[in-house]
């Protein structure tokens, strides 16, 4: 089994090769054949591989395909190293980008790019794979911009509106920004180890450096700096807002499920250092906590149902960066999996509901969708719920409670931290519940034009049963204390150990994350669904309105860059456009024919003028003869 | 003996491509075509009978020599090693390119077209075989003037100017190195008692700090100047924005190169204190050229002028690397050359498909090409990404090796180089975009890619792509040649890692050598 | 005067000779063609002579004269060059209808008085040398009298020649004076062994320098030449560029060697200054001008500054780089002029820029040659003149002229601009056809045509393959005793 | 002769040789500068019939006549052009004929 590794991300590729090739003579269902199930043939693939490993439990599988180049020792391979860590993420990346696309034939039937939107998706999942099955860090930056790729190039699909196109190049450049941060530390990680060999550098890491050791920290906020970048996590997540220009689809497997969760695959895959750069863990915690609150309050105020949805995935990654940063490694990325079951979810039934109202986005013109479709209301009631973390039934209420009691409870957790978490809780479950209130309950606004036809609804309904029992192959300790998920995740990442005081009433603060949250969904019942008018009277203060404004900017982040960077660039690039420095060599040619006018002034043509001329060689000569 | 009919396919072919203008006014084409096609052969079975790995010591091919002016000790050398194989490879499919994209655009005169093409090449492809300094020379100065026509005759609206520009500034800094090579003759002279202009004869010249200083200028004159590194680059946009697209594919994808070529060739053995001395300077010019380009590129509005911007910038790099002193700088710098040559080549390549199509360089009147000619946007969209370095495609491994090796050398520039990796992903984009996303200001017919160009465009994919995959052949052929010209620098650059790299770093360094 | 003397003279006797049959023969019957042949023999048989004299180390003829290797090659330069132009003026001339006849004595003449120049040890025989040389020119420059403007030249020369030929005078009278001999071997001697030069004989030697840099036309002594060069007809003018040049260069070589000038910072200040003036206004000056006969005036000025450079390296190498890069101009001068003369009409000289707009499609081999001769004065590889520039900057770098050398380099480029302005005119389209001029008829045509082309190859040759005549200058300053131990 | 009266007759020549100089300068009647230039060359003369003497040689004398013979040729080659001149411009004024320029 573990010989056909490279199939799984060259599968993909395949397909969007042949798509790219050939795609605009095939026929659609074509397409959609090749497009759809290559990606789930290499789904098949990771469910039995993972099977086999569940089976076996080796520490890890390892293929080495060739050798990418090899200059002075620095021999990176394209090469597959697949633990627990990365097979959770290829399981996702299969599993649901195969849901997804399969809900994409139905999505974009009506589209004209239909082969071209197939061909980048499958680019995507094979660069995605690429990511998180690299056994070195260049690779892994092979996947890394591929995926940035791809998130470019469907975010612009619709190139016809220059919106989107802005939107695309505004999601490029900034994840570029991080990404040249994780490059430095690439470079770093090569000088003090002499390879990018992810294995390696762990191994060795704890040797070479002591713990808190400068060049440990700098490594670590390097590292820390991509993943910002392509998590959309403080200080570079405003791209991932606008990203929402893309079909939705996209929108569901990329800016929700796998691309944007890079960043917590790249800090998870590099934990030594973290161990080591206690600072940088520290800074990954805080980036973390104050994001998830900032995102969530900017969700409150949007209006665009996929704009509540970006903010929501940006502060959920939120936590799974607080997981990291506190060291509740696996719990982070139990988080990242649940969470990409039921935002997968919501996307797509968003999508559904976007496409049943041709194309209409804004919630204030939905409403009332209840009785007209649902299956839709149902499954995304699910997916909210579990987003909410409702209590007991959903997987979100495990998975986020997890993160929260080891923020309070481990080694390096705080308060803060944890209050900050409580907090995003409460309000992540007043902005669900805002959803669901202004989208599904009240009376229509708009009229649906076709209900979401088989193809769309099997993925909604897999995707929500997967985010209601998702959560329960990791219970908590004190009740039917399961911990199958920590476990697999044992040999990658090192466990916690609950703070001792605490553990003894941990029931406590689980009572308390379910109230925080069933207290949101009450707020949101109250002001959105009871009495709308309370809401009013209190938006129409003015200071409420301020801060409406000022959230729904995302915090003014957006208007901040643009002053500070992009606006002084395009000036100066503007301004120095005929280059400057060319007018010093126009300004010697000027000199020159200066020269010229003034020496031909000489050349009179009179006779006596060029006697004078020898006179003056005479004296001059004599002169000289003279003096010296 | 075969290095010699390289020149002479390309210098016979030219002659008669030239007077074929006569019998057939499409001969010229075709015998251009084979003329270029044969020294491609050539060199690619080279490059297949000479395995790199089984060199061993001597980096050394193949080698002519044949008394030329003996009275001054000039000698027609001819010698062939890895790097010169590699960058002969490059010249003539770029080469054979540069005539397919002629064949429809180039109307008038083309038999004294193609002579001068072959003559342009055939000087190149000199200029990377020849060992004798004063023959080097020579070629150097026989590749401008075909040049100088090209651009001249064949160019756009203000192909005058742009033609004069070149002109006086490559022989301006050519003359410096000229008095260089006459300082080092005379020296080395002296010291010796051989007059020689032989480059393995010279490569041993003891030189006084303070002569070594003056040389090494003179020659960096013209190679600084021909790369271009800011603040010699302003001849570059002009010229390559003026010549006509094989003008452009030659001089971005060809002579750029021959300044790197002279930077590894020649500056790096000859003068290594002083280069070691200079390299801080050159390697801030390079960050800086880095930069400067690509502010440049951003604010353009003429679709050839933004490429050639973006050739200043990432020559940036060449110089970086190449003052870095280490193994995977200098490979960086090579894969740097063959890629660049590709990646804007195919640039300008494009913005020649869109001239003939729309007979505009404006990017203000495209646009919306994506649905009118998905081939050449996806042939764009590659070159593109290989511009702003993509991994995967050629570019990528050649800036990453760069600035892994500049990492070694100097911390803060590499940072300041590594930035330019934004920079460079805002103008690309812009193209994308200007080009082929957004609306169009006004409808434009805009025929697909032809038959003719799919074979162009075809072959520079992948190549590209090979070249980002699996560069380890490449690589390979280059790497004796590299550690010839590094030989000088083993022991100071191993010194200077330590020094160069600040706190942190060194602290590092100290600790692993313990944990040995 | 033996007979051993005569044979040696005989190149000198011939070109007398032929002189005077010339005028027998116009008294007789006036005939174009006739005179032309007989010229042309003439100098056939002179260059012919002059293998009679290979390899002799040398031979005085008391007091005048010494014919050795130096002398033997400068005369065999000059003759051929004088048989190249004398090819290109036939021609000319015959689309003119004024009486061609005399031109060739006239131009027999002056020839003569070059040859005179290179050989002679005296002031007598330089001074006789000089002025057989001036007074045909004279004639020679305003030859056609119904143009004003050769007029004009003609008598601005004349005034000018015959004012720096007094200060010549006065400067030998001086040194004269001083020295009580004329022979520049008893002048040797005579100062040899005093360090500092007296100020009489330094003032003569100073006026001497008017006289001999007036014809050589270097800053400041140069304003004749743009006038004088558009005014005189296109093949004298390529002779005054040439051969008289030529000639006094040969002169001044051999008087500064026999003299050993280099020992005196004087001199050399003078020249430095004069050289680096030369190359300066000289380009600066033919910058923007647009006829081209005056560019090539303007570029002839700097090109004597260029040979200056390497004569002041004042040591064989220096000599040698003279006497190539003298070759080289020659070549590169007389094919230039031979287009102008070939594309002039009946009524003006192809003197204006417009007159070449697109030429290389009018005609392109005339245009390919042209360029040539421009790529070669601006000193590109594949020509002589690059060759040329090297020998030259080869002597400057060796003798480390730091400051003439990089005068040297920046001035080429400013040449280069002009150069290149004159081929972008070529290249360019003609916006309006011009009609096609009667052709001459073929016989005549050929000859101007053949030259040229002989010419053109020449320059390649010598650009290509340089080592053959290095070759030949290195023997010829190895057997020239002047050059003993330098 | 004694030594100082040959410097007082080289003088003498100088004398000549600037006062034909300057009339040069002065002058712009063409044949006026023409008798100018010939003063200055019979100054040279001068000059060398006093070295002559001073070293008791005939060169000196020698040279003189070479240079009469030499200047009787350039006067007649000059008047003959002075003739064409004045045929063309109407004029003997130098500065008329400065039709190149430049």
């Amino acid at each position: 089994m573990e010989n056909y590794i490279w199939l799984i991300p060259a599968l993909p590729f395949l397909g969007s090769l042949l798509l790219i090739l050939f795609g605009t003579r095939l026929s659609r269902a074509g397409v959609a054949i090749l497009g759809v199930g290559s990606v789930g043939v290499s789904a098949l693939l990771t469910i039995l591989l993972g099977l086999q490993f569940l089976a076996e439990k080796p520490a890890f599988y390892h293929q080495e395909v060739w050798q990418w180049f090899n200059v002075a020792g620095f021999n990176p391979s394209i090469a597959f190293h697949l633990d627990a860590l990365s097979i959770v993420f290829i399981f996702v990346i299969t599993f649901v980008g195969f849901l997804i696309h399969l809900y994409s034939t139905a999505y974009m039937a009506g589209d004209t790019d239909f082969s071209r939107f197939f061909a980048c998706m499958n680019l995507f999942v094979g660069s995605m794979l690429l990511l998180v099955m690299a056994d070195n860090l260049l690779l892994l930056y092979f996947g890394w911009e591929g995926v940035g790729l791809c998130s470019y190039l469907l975010i612009g699909f619709w190139y016809k509106e220059p919106a989107n196109g802005y939107a695309a190049r505004k999601a490029f450049i900034i994840t570029r920004v991080g990404d040249v941060a994780m490059a430095i530390g690439l470079f770093i990680l090569f000088q003090t180890f002499g390879t990018l060999h992810i294995q390696t550098i762990l191994s060795q890491a704890p040797e070479v450096w002591s713990v808190g050791a400068q060049a440990a920290v700098l490594v670590g906020l390097l590292l820390l700096g991509g993943a910002v970048g392509k998590s959309g996590q403080l200080p570079l997540q405003t791209w991932l807002p606008d990203a929402m220009a893309g079909p939705t689809p996209v929108s569901a497997l990329i800016h929700a499920a796998t691309m944007v969760t890079a960043g917590v695959y790249l800090i998870a895959r590099m934990y030594v250092i973290f161990d080591l750069a206690p600072v940088a863990q520290m800074a990954v915690a805080v980036v973390g906590a104050v994001t998830l609150l900032l995102a969530g309050f900017s969700a409150l105020t949007q209006y665009d149902l996929k704009r509540v949805l970006a903010y929501s995935t940006i502060s959920q990654i939120g936590y799974m960066f607080l997981a990291l940063g506190v060291g509740a490694w696996s719990a982070g990325i139990f988080h990242f999996m649940i969470h990409a079951f039921f935002k997968a979810l919501l996307f797509l039934c968003a999508g559904a509901i976007i496409l049943a109202l041709h194309h209409e986005q804004d919630m204030r013109q939905m409403g009332g969708l209840r009785k007209s479709m649902p299956v839709v209301f149902w499954t995304f009631l699910i997916g909210a719920a579990s987003l909410a973390a409702l209590p007991v039934i959903t997987a979100g209420f495990y998975s986020k409670d997890q993160i929260l009691w080891y923020t309070l409870a481990g080694p390096q957790g705080s308060i803060w931290l944890y209050l900050a978490g409580l907090a995003g809780a409460f309000i992540t479950s007043i902005y669900t519940f805002r959803m669901v209130f202004m989208t599904f309950y009240g009376e229509p606004k708009t009229q649906v034009a076709h209900p979401p036809g088989k193809v769309i609804t099997i993925p909604l309904v897999i995707l929500a049963i997967l985010s209601l029992v998702g959560g329960f192959i990791e219970l908590p300790h004190n009740f039917a204390h399961l911990a199958l998920f920590s476990g697999l995740m044992a040999p990658v990442l090192p466990g916690i150990t609950a703070n001792e005081l605490l553990a003894a009433n941990e029931w406590l603060f689980q009572a308390l994350a379910a109230v925080v949250s069933l207290g949101g969904v009450l707020v949101a019942y109250l002001f959105y669904q009871k009495s709308p008018a309370l809401l009013a009277s209190i938006e129409r203060s003015s200071f409420a309105m301020a801060l409406h404004r000022f959230w729904f900017s995302g915090w003014g982040f957006d208007a901040l860059y643009d002053n500070l960077f992009v606006r002084p660039y395009v000036f100066l690039a503007n301004l120095n456009k005929r280059d400057i420095i060319d007018s010093f060599y126009t300004g010697l040619a000027r000199t020159a024919e200066g020269f010229h006018v003034m020496f031909s002034q000489t050349q009179s043509g009179v006779l006596r003028n060029y006697v004078v001329g020898i006179v003056f060689g005479a004296i001059m000569i004599l002169t000289i003869s003279l003096l010296l | 003996m075969i290095l010699l009919w390289m020149i002479v396919i390309l210098m016979a072919g030219g002659l008669l491509a030239w007077l074929s203008k006569k019998w057939h006014p499409e001969l010229p084409r075709w015998i251009a075509l084979f003329a270029v096609l044969a020294d491609f052969i050539l060199a690619v079975y080279l490059w297949l009978s000479l395995p790199a790995s089984t060199l061993g010591a001597s980096p050394w091919l193949l080698q002519l020599e044949i008394p030329w002016i003996p009275q001054w000790g000039v000698n027609f050398i001819l010698a062939l090693d890895g790097l010169s194989l590699l960058m002969l490879l490059l010249t003539f499919f770029l080469g054979i390119l540069s005539v397919l994209v002629s064949w429809r655009e180039i109307r008038t005169k083309s038999g004294f077209f193609h002579f001068n093409l072959l003559w342009v090449l055939a000087g190149i492809t000199g200029v990377f075989l020849t060992m004798d300094l004063f023959l080097f020379y020579f070629f150097w100065e026989v590749m401008l003037i075909p040049m100088y026509f090209l651009i001249g005759v064949w160019g756009h609206a203000n192909r005058t100017y742009a033609a004069f520009k070149f002109f006086l500034f490559t022989q301006a800094s050519g003359l410096l190195m000229l008095l260089a090579i006459l300082g080092l003759y005379f020296i080395h002279g002296s010291q010796t008692g051989i007059y020689t202009f032989n480059y393995f004869e010279l490569l041993g010249t003891a030189l006084a700090p303070e002569a070594a200083r003056l040389l090494m200028f003179g020659f960096l004159a013209a190679f600084l100047v021909k790369l271009p590194v800011v603040p010699f680059h302003s001849w570059l946009p002009d010229a390559h924005s003026e010549a006509p697209t094989a003008g452009s594919v030659i001089l971005a994808g060809l002579l750029l190169k021959t300044g790197a070529y002279g930077l590894l060739r020649f500056v790096l053995p000859l003068f290594p204190t002083a280069a070691v001395e200079f390299a801080p300077w050159a390697m801030l010019l390079g960050a800086v050229g880095i930069i400067y380009g690509a502010i440049l590129a951003y604010s353009q509005t003429d679709l050839k002028r933004l490429a050639a911007y973006t050739s200043v910038s990432h020559m940036g790099f060449v110089i970086l690397g190449v003052f870095a002193f280490n193994e995977w700088a200098l490979q960086g710098v090579v894969m740097q050359m063959i890629a660049h040559g590709l990646s804007t080549g195919a640039l300008f390549i494009v913005a020649g498909f869109l001239y003939e199509r729309l007979h505009t360089r404006d990017m203000g009147q495209m646009g919306g090409f994506w649905a009118k000619a998905p081939k050449l946007g996806v042939f764009a969209l590659i070159f593109v990404m290989a511009s702003l370095g993509l991994p995967g495609l050629g570019n990528f491994i050649a800036e990453f090796l760069t600035l892994v090796g500049s990492w070694q050398a100097n911390n803060w520039l590499t940072v300041v180089a590594t930035v330019g990796i934004v920079l460079a992903t805002a103008y690309s984009l812009r193209i994308m975009q200007k080009v082929f996303y957004e609306p169009a200001p006004s409808d434009h017919h805009l025929p697909d890619l032809s038959a003719r160009e799919m074979l162009i465009a075809v072959p520079m994919i992948a190549l590209i792509l090979w070249l980002g995959l699996y560069p380890q052949s490449v690589l390979d052929t280059a790497q004796p040649s590299i550690n010839q010209q590094l030989q000088a620098y083993q022991e100071p650059e191993a010194k200077e890692k330590v020094a160069v790299v600040e706190v942190p770093a060194v602290e590092l360094k100290v600790e692993k050598a313990e944990n040995k | 005067m033996t007979q051993i003397d005569f044979l040696h003279l005989m190149p000198l006797i011939i070109l007398t000779l032929a002189a005077l049959l010339n005028m027998l023969v116009v008294a007789a019957w006036r005939n174009h063609k006739i005179i032309y042949v007989i010229t042309a023999v003439s100098f056939v048989a002179a260059f012919l002579s002059l293998f009679e004299l290979r390899g002799i180390t040398a031979h005085a003829i008391e007091p005048l004269f010494v014919i050795d290797g130096f002398g033997v090659f400068y005369i065999g330069l000059i003759l051929a060059t004088a048989l190249v132009i004398s090819m290109l003026s036939y021609a000319y001339f015959e689309q003119r209808e004024e009486q061609k006849e005399e031109y060739y004595i006239l131009l027999i003449l002056s020839t003569l008085g070059a040859c005179t120049l290179v050989i002679s040890t005296h002031f007598a025989s330089l001074f006789l040398g000089l002025e057989v040389l001036s007074v045909a020119l004279y004639t020679l420059i305003s030859y056609l009298r119904t143009r004003e403007r050769s007029d004009e030249a003609g008598i601005k020369y004349l005034i000018l020649a015959a004012f720096s030929s007094a200060f010549l005078l006065f400067g030998m009278a001086l040194v004269y004076y001083s020295t009580g001999t004329m022979t520049f071997a008893g002048i040797a001697t005579a100062i040899a062994d005093l360090q500092e030069l007296p100020l009489l004989l330094l003032t003569g030697f100073g006026m001497m320098i008017i006289g001999i840099g007036f014809k050589l036309s270097v800053v400041p002594f140069h304003m004749w030449t743009p006038d004088v060069y558009e005014g005189a007809p296109a093949p004298v003018t390529a002779f005054i560029a040439t051969v008289s040049k030529g000639g006094v260069l040969g002169l001044l070589i051999r008087f500064f060697m026999e003299v050993d000038g280099f020992r005196y910072p004087t001199l050399i200040t003078i020249f430095s200054i004069v050289a680096i003036a030369s190359m300066i206004a000289g380009n600066l000056l033919a910058l923007l001008q647009t006829n081209v006969k005056r560019i090539l005036a303007y570029s002839s000025i700097s090109h004597l500054g260029y040979l200056m450079v390497a004569f002041l390296a004042g040591n064989r190498l220096g000599v040698e780089a003279v006497t190539f890069y003298l070759v080289a101009y020659f070549i590169t001068t007389v094919g230039a002029f031979g287009v102008v003369a070939m594309l002039s009409d009946t009524e003006r000289d192809a003197e204006l820029l417009e007159d070449y707009r697109g030429l290389l499609w009018r005609r392109p081999w005339t245009a390919t040659a042209f360029t040539a001769m421009l790529l070669s004065l601006a000193g590109i590889p594949l020509t002589a003149g690059f060759v040329g520039k090297f020998y030259v900057l080869a002597a400057g770098v060796n003798t480390q002229l730091w400051l003439l050398v990089a005068m040297l380099v920046l001035n080429s480029v400013v040449g280069l601009y002009y150069y290149i302005k004159v081929v972008a005119v070529m290249f360019q389209q003609p916006e309006a056809e011009a009609e096609p001029r009667p052709r001459l008829r073929p016989s005549i045509y050929l000859a101007s045509v053949g030259t040229l082309a002989v010419l053109t190859l020449l320059l390649v040759l010598v650009g290509v393959y340089p080592a053959a005549l290095v070759e030949v200058i290195q023997q010829v300053f190895a057997s020239a005793p002047v050059m003993a131990g330098r | 002769m004694s030594a100082s009266t040959m410097e007082a007759a080289l003088l003498l020549a100088g004398v000549l040789f600037m006062l034909g100089l300057i009339s040069v300068l002065i002058r712009r009647n063409i044949i006026f500068m023409l008798i100018s230039v010939e003063i200055m060359l019979n100054a040279a003369g001068l000059a060398f019939i006093v070295a002559g003497s001073r070293w008791v040689q005939p060169d000196g004398q020698v040279m003189f006549i070479f240079i009469l013979t030499m200047a009787a040729a350039e006067v007649s080659v000059g008047l003959a052009l002075i003739l064409q001149i004045y045929h063309q411009l109407k004029t003997l004024d130098s500065d008329a004929a400065s039709f190149m320029k430049g």
